[in-house]
């Protein structure tokens, strides 16, 4: 039994959590943020999609 | 409005599914019994593997369904980007966690195992191709669609000679894959799946939102060039003989 | 008059990155025709002429040059056309005759052509001097030269007669009425509009990225 | 024109080019050879490590050299609009592809020839095997070309490409480095049987990349 090396598992678990949570927090306020502009420009702008080729 | 409810509800279960994984690899489940604890960092190590192979092969899906003129549509670039994106980071995870793992088993931080070695020249392609992307401009799509296939057709190549370095380096070592766990006991399976499970659900939550993101970006340049076009056309009709 | 258009572009919208170089173009050539396209600079002339060599991909409306629908297929009308762009095509470490003869060889036709070519554009003497070497004029009669050795059907020029010295000119004029004699389809974008009108071309108006005159409707073609 | 000549005509070109501006020769080769020493340098060759690493130095002299024959040869296309050219000469794609990377071929095997009687001198190597290295040089070559040249002609029409292709074409053609290098040493040990192992990967490498350049190249040189 290695013992002791709870330090790894939580070295290991501590920086995964934070990059994948870093990420996801940046994916959800970019998406409120565009969320807003989107809103914003589709009432004067007016909401038109074009026909993409 | 049923679109950000789909994907609040799907976060919140996400959420729930990563909070039980936690709960059942650092408590309930028992430590291994040969590398004790540090097997706990299997459940993270394997779905994190798991999702960098699945994620670029979405991206290699995508793409070529961007590809074919009869399927070709902005979503499918946005997946496959989104899916790079995930992809990379996954893999990025997979050989932080499979270096932190194997120092306290094999003592250095890095061993040339057949599986970490094809991972890292993975990491990199896939960076290489993020980096493409970044640069976007005309004709984009179609170029980092291409990209990506080349590059999803190195992933077999680089895998079969990395696997023919590591066997034939060390024939008969003594660095057989130790960090393949035998998992005998139930509740370690279980985790395991739990694990593998909530990661897939946060892969496809990210994509949704990396998706959406991407999409309202295109669909505000779009607006910009319909408006262009209009502002373009609407002075002219009193065009100068 | 049965009409066999060369040329038949309805609406077209072209992006130079995000801009809308074309927006609505319509412009309807037939073969053995000259057009002159007129028009203030960053009208959308060099992009309609891209377009037409497919360089430019159509964002929407319909195009349809040398019987190829250029909304599907970009490519394989370009064999039977040639353009001559601001740019000459030319390789600076190459000679002016071997970046000749290496244009007509692609679009598959002989050494021979190119010198012939040459020499109708005066290019004997610059035969041997690198592609670098060469000067605005001269590298404007090579990319004239490398035009004509194509043997074009549909023949593209913008700005032919821009940095060409009076014999130049009275040379390319000189081509440009015996290609039209030969059958083939001239659209040229000029702002010489003596020149063009001594040539006898249709003068179409591009302005703001659309065309004025592009279409020539049943009755007047009848009568001209 | 049959789908060799176009070939032959454009890796002619591009090897004339080459012959005229002399880069490959003039600067490229010192580069290798400036590379073999650098690594002498670093290894401290007291230890007589240099002898058991040669291949690998080798073949990462070779590798980086290559990278800069694909910059070269998508620089000649970038000047004058000669992009615009190649598109509008009306060849295929695959043959354009093949050109352009038989003539970064020939290049580096040429710079591979004068290297390893660098790295015989500099490294103190005694040559055997050569009935498999030879091929396995040749094989490893072929897939350095094609896989560079595909990624040139992807990276063509961007702004940062000197950074991006680097970046872009090590990973791709990692699985070339390990088995140029163990095929390279196990010849040299003697161990032929194992070398033809690897020389077959290097073999499945080439053709895949030179397929996929075939393919790709074509619509890469439409985008770029």
């Amino acid at each position: 039994m290695i013992a002791g090396n709870w330090g790894y598992v939580a070295f290991g678990y501590l920086v995964s959590a934070a990059v994948l949570g870093a990420y996801c927090a940046r994916l959800a306020i970019g998406l409120r943020r565009a969320r807003a502009t989107h809103l914003r420009l589709g009432e004067d702008g007016g909401e038109r999609r074009s026909t993409a080729p | 409005m049923i679109e950000r409810l789909r994907s609040a509800w799907l976060g919140a279960l996400t959420s729930v599914a990563l909070a039980a994984t936690l709960l059942f690899a650092l408590v309930i489940a028992p430590p291994d019994s040969v590398q004790g604890d540090a097997a706990r960092l299997l459940y993270l190590h394997v779905p994190a593997a798991w999702l960098a192979y699945l994620a670029f092969f979405v991206t290699a899906v995508a793409s070529a369904l961007y590809l074919w003129p009869r399927t070709r549509r902005p979503a499918w670039d946005h997946l496959a980007g989104a899916s790079a994106e995930v992809g990379v980071i996954c893999t990025g995870l997979t050989l932080f966690v499979g270096s932190v793992w194997g120092k306290p088993i094999w003592g250095p931080w890095w061993e040339w195992e057949a599986r970490l070695t094809t991972t890292a020249v993975l990491f990199f392609l896939y960076l290489g191709y993020l980096a493409l992307r970044r640069l976007g401009g005309r004709g984009a799509e179609r170029r980092n669609a291409i990209a990506a296939l080349i590059a999803f057709v190195d992933v077999p190549i680089v895998h079969f000679s990395v696997n023919w370095w590591t066997t034939l380096h060390q024939e008969g070592s003594v660095f057989n894959d130790r960090m393949q766990v035998s998992i005998t006991d139930p509740l370690m399976s279980f985790t395991l799946w739990l694990a593998v499970g909530s990661f897939t659900l946060l892969y496809v939550w990210c994509c949704i939102t990396r998706m959406r993101l991407l999409e309202l970006e295109d669909g505000q340049a779009e607006r910009d060039l319909a408006r262009a076009i209009e502002a373009r056309v609407a002075p002219t009709a009193t065009v100068s003989a | 008059m049965n009409r066999l258009p060369v040329v038949s572009i309805r609406n077209a919208v072209c992006l130079l990155g995000r801009f809308p170089a074309l927006a609505g173009a319509d412009l309807e050539v037939d073969a053995g025709e000259i057009v002159w396209l007129a028009g203030p600079n960053g009208a959308g002339k060099t992009t309609l002429l891209r377009l037409l060599s497919g360089l430019v991909p159509l964002h929407s409306g319909s195009a349809r040059v040398l019987d190829v629908d250029l909304a599907h297929d970009r490519r394989s009308h370009r064999r039977s056309l040639a353009l001559v762009g601001h740019e000459t095509f030319g390789y600076d470490d190459l000679t002016g005759a071997s970046t000749l003869r290496f244009a007509a060889r692609a679009a598959g036709r002989s050494a021979a052509d190119a010198d012939a070519a040459g020499a109708r554009f005066g290019l004997d003497a610059l035969a041997p001097i690198a592609h670098a070497a060469l000067s605005a004029g001269q590298r404007r009669r090579l990319a004239l030269a490398i035009a004509f050795a194509r043997d074009p059907r549909l023949l593209l020029l913008a700005e032919p007669h821009a940095g060409l010295d009076a014999d130049g000119r009275r040379v390319l004029d000189a081509a440009l009425a015996t290609a039209v004699d030969e059958g083939r389809t001239v659209v040229f974008s000029s702002h010489e509009s003596d020149r063009a009108a001594a040539l006898g071309a249709r003068a179409v108006t591009v302005e703001g990225g659309r065309t004025v005159g592009g279409i020539i409707d049943a009755a007047a073609a009848a009568r001209r | 024109m049959s789908f060799a000549s176009e070939a032959v005509l454009i890796a002619a070109k591009d090897l004339r080019i080459e012959a005229r501006s002399r880069v490959a020769t003039a600067q490229i080769l010192p580069f290798g050879g400036i590379v073999l020493l650098l690594f002498a340098f670093a290894l401290d060759p007291r230890r007589n490590v240099l002898p058991t690493v040669a291949p690998g130095l080798f073949w990462i002299a070779v590798l980086l050299s290559s990278l800069l024959a694909v910059s070269r040869s998508f620089a000649i296309e970038a000047d004058h609009g000669a992009r615009d050219g190649l598109r509008l000469a009306g060849l295929d794609g695959g043959a354009i592809f093949l050109g352009k990377a038989a003539a970064v071929a020939v290049e580096l095997l040429a710079l591979e020839v004068i290297l390893l009687v660098g790295v015989v001198g500099l490294y103190d190597v005694e040559v055997h095997g050569l009935v498999v290295i030879v091929p396995a040089a040749i094989l490893a070559t072929v897939g350095l070309a094609a896989a560079g040249t595909v990624y040139g002609v992807l990276a063509a029409g961007l702004r940062v490409r000197e950074t991006l292709v680097p970046l872009l074409v090590l990973p791709a053609v990692a699985p070339v480095l390990l088995a140029a290098t163990r095929a390279f040493e196990l010849a040299l040990g003697e161990e032929l049987a194992d070398a033809w192992r690897w020389t077959s990967l290097l073999g499945v490498f080439a053709v895949v990349s030179s397929m996929v350049g075939v393919v790709a190249f074509g619509p890469l040189l439409e985008e770029s």
